[in-house]
């Protein structure tokens, strides 16, 4: 396989192939991640084809890595991924590299030290998402007063968007002078933040807001919110924007949220990864995060 | 014996190539007992499972009361009148025994609720014809001995109205007294116009009970004759085909060595209440009691398949201790013990005749690393196996697939190869037909002669008259007489057997 | 040991319940409180109707590792209906318990007709209704909010509709098990299919019975779900089946076949319930959380197993 | 069918993985391609050694779910070996291997000395375990480079030393379960553990060797994980057991123990590892990945078990 140089590659078809590997699909957000991004393709099908992946479980790794040995057998020219981990990805990605395939790091960013220990350079085409949640963070702080309880649901913590949420709620926390009473994971879950969060309403009579590393886990905090008759007593923050959260944005039990364009989100990696294939140059590019709410 | 009740013609059935009934024929007339007897193998349970409608047949008709009958399943069957008790137990240990009496039809309150307080006194009147009256019907059947379960079973079968009833092997399991009831019940059935099958490897039952009698050889009819007036060497021959010898008593003609087993006040569970008894080298031992008596649990606390909560086993020439609770202990000291439910305990049911033979070898078969030779392990067991006549297709048959007795060869054969010191056999012909029961009679009688001690639990009063030296006999988990074959006799045996019970003696089952 | 379980096997679930209860409160601030009281209960529906419907299946001898998947098949059925179509409650509630019906009755079938070991179709389903699901909702959380408030209402002191069903469903289940002829049946089919076959019972149809009750109730968990989060999701009920599991284990019921208890295996679901919301209570650690759940799944089957044995030796020596 | 098994079972089911092979080729380019071979080959060897060890255990009467926590183990502890403390490669995959035989052992000695089923002690590892493996890495990921790499080699054919030990590991396994003393022991046990204890085989020491050996094959299997991704990940495994148990039970091991064939679970790995890398080659959706592989883990199940009763009727009619 080691034989394809890019040149060979690039000469074979017309069209490049851009392969889009992303974390589970059957989490809403990237699945309206790879819809935007079939959508481009469609609309540019005479300029390259896309293949779409997905993972089962957000923790499966291997599975992921599989997934690019895979693009790799298949030749495909580009391959644009959001990596389920930020270190575990960097062998099989130079290995990528190696093979003259053209790599984007959406989403996710990868590890930096990791990334020089391998020796290679992978451009980061996405969102900040420690500013973006520490945006929400401040929308939320500004309803709370001074030493007011607080509680941080977050993802998963081996992954680096999750741990960049929680800095960034951190930072607005900080600022605000709140007191973060208990920080505990979700597993990016409604249903396990749910047991969580009313975990946390019992352990803090006088908890005041919960921010929550994903707009699933929001739902959950919610549900758990009201379930114990605290409603409009405890705010909650979500991330991502998810269609389910529109009607709690509406009716004030979510008060913000962040919109990274999850349907724009490939697509900036594509393009990006498009243009590196006629340009060869590599730099990262931050992409929008809009705050959400009231 | 005037209507014909059951008229069955040119039967057929083979299982894969193995053909097993080779149209059979047999006429059941109305209120008799009708006995049924051949080798293992030779037919009868599958004949008797394809009237009770546990079993499809080939070909062949068969009819009941004049009307043609081809049951589908067993309620078909049991709706026609037909019902069996069969060869092997099935009493499901997490029912209890009023449950396990009534599965097939429990009765309802209506909506599929079981009515408790019915199901209690039917089980009761049940439980009483089989003279297990001090049996309450909310015992868990998980706590029953084979005996009572046998007992249990028997009370299923009869608690059922029928035209005809089919018994396969009912008295394996039981002793004289048992037998007893179980006689007077059939009696009184016959004489309401039931047929009875009574299918049985023990002769002299035929000829106190039975009516008429079949001998079947390979899967056909060779005689139908007037049980009273057929003796029993009679019998033999046409089960055998052939000329049987004389069936006689074999007591060693060797000499008893020095004691090479010693069981000193040996407790365990509630069964076994202090039992203390010696086996000597070249000497077969018997022992003998009632159903529940504690037999099969002396013999495990032996082989160490339950821990003793007292006492001690003590074995050879030295009088070692047996580590207590560990059958690997056992059998390094040269013990061999062949268990008295052979499904449950003895068989590897889904795997080969061939494995189940040899499956006591393999410390022997060992090679480098473990490696095992399977050479010499199909050969010899192959030679073993046509030794003790086993019917069998192939090495690699299933051994489910035979025959009760025959797979009761294969379990006791096992040991043959092994150097074995101490014996400990639990009903070991069990099901076992007349010629084999004589192979094996000779087989522990040569391993007597050579040196071994067998001490050996059976249900059967002739069993253990023919072949014992010496008939411990317990009653309540004690040991109540000693008999010589000199001072043996029935009256003796069955007052030693009761000798527990003294007072509320029959009562108690 | 074996005949219908005694009041000392309840009462030893019932203290290591306080014991748990007692622990978590000694370690933290309020946890003995109303709230965490309603935390509990109204984590407790899902598990306890999927456990069930578990045991149900475990004790005629076979296993369903497809409840979690089935649940989250109701509840996107239910999402989808509402919705995106919407249809009004009841029918919506109708459609999912039908769509769970069917993935039990599959089960059911497949391991009646291919006569293969229940582990293996329910593994197959385990898949293929998570797919189901993510298909039907299009791989999106659908927000519902208080459409099926009704099961949240709490009548009767701080007690939820859906609480109150499964404590009724548990006694119902408990009938049945050991005073319907349906119970004995599936007492025996799991203790020895081929001897109840022999006695005329059908372990076909006790088969086709069973998988269709744990469908049945793996859907009506799904709507607690939903109606709990006001939301259908369809990655709702992953790990389930194991929670599941461990509860009917904890309860005594043997993974065998033949043996179990509807009672107890709802102890099962309080004390594995308790533990969740008490280490969520006390902030510990995702790892540790982990290694105390192990620890008291073990512990819990260990300390039964031990005083069963206790008890055993104890009848025994005190004679019959 | 009840013999060890014979030719045609094997044919059948390289015959399935062949029709994967050439579907998966029909509806994709590129699919028939060395490239690919390496995907599906690079899959295997953690799948395949986890089985292996399941197979073991299975065939003994027991189950092992934890199989995918105790891999996640091992490469958590050689991820911390090398990565925080430095030491040498060599020691940390010793430190790592014993790791895992800890857990095996300990699973042995839980089921051997409290009497419970191997599910619910595997199953209380399976969480233990895994709050053990985040435990040690602090929850996270550790970068290790190419400090494996010796595995990831492919000394012949493009084939990598993991896969080829992998196979190397199936043919002993194959040997010791077939040819052995421990072998006959295995299915005897796992067949009727009473029968086998009254002719001297100790079943309490069959399970300990089965789980210690499962335990260790499944930290093999972590370090070959370990090796791929060239990074330690505490997540790592999680849902081995059920891919390991399928691909058991798609090679014909009966999960009610004493039947198994090593062989037969490779071709069951093969399958599995086949099956992933088509779907993910064709870009299927996830819903629909993941109903096809249900339909794939149940139709092949069935498929066998349909084979294997036509070829015992046909045994019959045709005589032997
Ligand atoms: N399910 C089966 N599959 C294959 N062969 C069988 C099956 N059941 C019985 N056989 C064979 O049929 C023959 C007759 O068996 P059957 O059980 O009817 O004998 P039997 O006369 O009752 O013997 P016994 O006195 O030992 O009980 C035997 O050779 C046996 O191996
Ligand atoms: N596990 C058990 N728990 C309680 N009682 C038992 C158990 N096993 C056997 N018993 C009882 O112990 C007594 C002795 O049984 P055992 O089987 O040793 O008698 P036996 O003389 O061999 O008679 P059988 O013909 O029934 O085998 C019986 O009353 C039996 O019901
Ligand atoms: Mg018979
Ligand atoms: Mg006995």
């Amino acid at each position: 396989a080691k034989s394809d140089s890019p040149s060979s590659a690039a000469a074979a078809p017309a069209k490049p192939r851009v392969a889009l590997v992303m974390k589970s699909l059957a989490n809403e957000f990237f699945g309206t991640m790879a819809e935007g991004a079939k959508k481009h393709a469609a609309a540019h099908a005479a300029d390259f084809d896309l293949i779409v992946n997905g993972i089962k479980n957000e923790t499966d790794l291997a599975e992921q890595v599989s997934l690019v040995e895979q693009m790799i057998a298949m030749r495909v020219q580009a391959i644009v991924i959001a990596p389920a981990d930020s270190k575990a990805l960097v062998p099989v990605l130079k290995r990528a590299l190696t093979a003259g395939i053209v790599v984007v790091n959406i989403d996710n960013r990868l590890d930096a030290a990791a990334l020089k220990e391998a020796g290679i350079a992978i451009p980061f085409v996405g969102p900040d998402n420690r500013a973006g949640a520490a945006a929400v963070g401040r929308a939320l702080a500004k309803k709370l007063q001074k030493g007011d309880p607080v509680a941080i649901i977050e993802g998963i913590p081996t992954a680096d968007n999750g741990r960049q949420r929680r800095l960034g709620f951190e930072d607005a926390i900080k600022e605000a002078g709140l007191n973060l009473v208990t920080t505990q994971s979700g597993q990016w879950e409604m249903e396990k933040a749910n047991g969580v969060a009313s975990s946390m309403l019992n352990a803090h009579p006088n908890l005041k807001a919960i921010f929550c590393g994903n707009d699933n886990m929001a739902l959950g905090a919610v549900a758990a919110i009201k379930a114990a008759g605290r409603e409009g007593k405890v705010l909650v923050a979500g991330f991502d924007n998810i269609s389910a959260i529109k009607p709690l944005l509406a009716s004030g039990a979510v008060v913000a949220t962040a919109d990274q364009h999850a349907d724009q989100l490939a697509v900036f990696g594509i393009d990006a990864a498009r243009e590196m294939l006629r340009t060869k140059k590599t730099a990262d590019r931050a992409t929008p995060v809009d705050l959400i709410g009231r | 014996m005037t209507a014909s009740r059951l008229q069955v013609r040119g039967l057929t059935k083979a299982f894969g190539a193995n053909t097993v009934l080779r149209g059979l024929d047999l006429d059941l007339a109305v209120g008799e007992i009708h006995a049924l007897i051949g080798g293992n193998g030779a037919g009868k349970s599958t004949f008797s499972k394809i009237l009770a409608g546990l079993l499809p047949r080939d070909g062949g008709e068969i009819s009941l009361d004049a009307a043609g009958y081809a049951p589908r399943d067993r309620r078909a069957a049991q709706a026609a009148g037909v019902v069996m008790v069969l060869q092997e137990l099935s009493v499901l240990p997490t029912l209890n025994v009023g449950e396990n009496l009534f599965l097939h039809a429990l009765p309802t309150r209506g909506a599929g609720i079981i009515d408790r307080t019915r199901l209690a006194s039917q089980a009761r009147a049940a439980l009483d014809r089989v003279g297990l009256s001090g049996l309450d019907p909310e015992t868990p059947a998980a706590t029953l001995g084979v005996g009572h379960q046998q007992l249990v079973e028997i009370a299923a079968g009869l608690a059922q109205e029928c035209r005809v009833l089919i018994l396969d092997e009912p008295t394996a399991a039981l002793t004289r007294a048992e037998i007893e009831t179980l006689f007077g019940l059939l009696r009184s059935l016959r004489a309401r116009g039931t047929s009875i099958l009574y299918i049985s490897h023990r002769l002299d039952e035929i000829s106190e009970l039975a009516d008429r009698v079949s001998v079947l050889r390979d899967g056909q009819l060779i005689a139908t004759l007037p049980a009273r007036e057929t003796s029993r060497d009679q019998l033999i021959t046409l089960m055998a085909g052939e000329a049987g010898e004389k069936a006689k008593a074999t007591q060693s003609a060797g000499k008893i060595g020095p004691v090479l087993l010693q069981v000193r006040d040996l407790q365990a569970g509630p069964a076994v209440r202090g039992v203390s008894l010696a086996v000597h080298a070249g000497e077969i031992v018997g022992l003998g009691g009632l159903v529940g008596a504690g037999r099969t649990e002396l013999l495990r606390a032996i082989f160490g398949v339950d821990r003793a909560t007292g006492g001690e086993v003590r074995f050879g020439p030295g009088l070692v201790p047996v580590a207590p609770g560990s059958p690997r202990a056992a059998l390094a000291a040269g013990f061999a013990f062949v268990p008295e439910d052979r499904k449950q305990h003895g068989l590897f049911s889904p795997l080969s005749v061939q494995w189940n033979a040899s499956c006591a070898r393999w410390p022997q078969r060992r090679r480098w690393l473990g490696w095992l030779d399977r050479v010499a392990e199909a050969a010899e067991a192959g030679e073993l196996l046509s030794r003790l006549q086993v019917r069998f297709s192939n090495l690699g048959q299933a051994v489910a697939e035979l025959s009760g007795g025959n797979q009761q060869k294969v379990v006791i054969g096992r040991w043959l190869r092994r150097e074995i010191r101490v014996w400990l056999l639990d009903e070991p012909t069990r099901g076992v037909d007349v010629s084999a029961r004589r192979a094996i009679y000779a087989l522990l009688r040569e391993r007597a002669a050579s040196g071994a001690g067998v001490l050996v639990a059976s249900s059967d009063y002739d069993e253990l008259a023919a072949l014992c030296d010496r008939i411990v006999v317990l009653s309540q988990g004690r040991v109540a007489g000693e008999f010589t074959p000199a001072t043996l006799n029935p009256a003796a045996f069955l007052a030693a057997a009761f000798h527990g019970f003294s007072g509320t003696a029959t009562s108690r089952s | 040991m074996l005949r219908s379980r005694g009041l000392s096997e309840f009462l030893f679930l019932a203290l290591l319940l306080a014991a748990l209860v007692g622990l978590f409160g000694l370690l933290s601030d309020h946890f003995w409180s109303l709230g965490t009281l309603q935390t509990v209960t109204n984590r407790i529906p899902s598990l306890a109707l999927a456990a069930l419907g578990l045991t149900f299946v475990l004790v005629a001898g076979g296993i369903d590792l497809s409840v979690g998947s089935v649940s989250a098949v109701a509840g996107a059925v239910f999402g989808w209906c509402v919705a995106d179509r919407g249809m009004p409650v009841a029918v919506a509630a109708g459609a999912a318990l039908g769509a769970a019906l069917v993935c039990g009755v599959i089960n059911g079938a497949l391991v009646n007709a291919l006569r293969m070991p229940s582990f293996i179709v329910t593994l197959g389903l385990l898949e293929g209704a998570r797919g189901f699901a993510y298909l039907v909702t299009n791989s999106q959380t659908k927000y519902l909010g208080e459409r099926l408030a009704l099961l949240q209402a709490t009548p009767v002191g701080g007690l939820s509709v859906a609480f109150l069903l499964a404590v009724a469903l548990t006694a119902t289940a408990h009938f049945v098990l050991t005073r319907t002829v349906l119970g004995r049946h599936l007492v025996a089919v799991g203790t020895n299919e081929e001897a109840a076959r022999l006695i005329g019972v059908s372990p076909t149809r006790v088969r086709a019975v069973v998988f269709g009750i744990s469908g049945l109730l793996a859907g009506l968990a799904g709507l607690c779900h939903v109606a709990r989060l006001g939301a259908a999701d369809p990655n709702a009920g992953s790990g389930l089946e194991l929670s599941a599991i461990a509860a009917a284990v904890i309860g005594g019921t043997s993974l065998m076949g033949g043996r179990g208890s509807m009672l107890a295996t709802f102890i099962g679901v309080l004390i594995i319930a308790t533990l969740e919301a008490g280490l969520a209570h006390l902030g510990v650690s995702e790892p540790m959380k982990r290694v105390v759940t192990g620890v008291v799944i073990v512990g819990a089957v260990a300390a039964e197993s031990i005083r069963a044995r206790i008890a055993a030796r104890r009848a025994r020596q005190g004679g019959l």
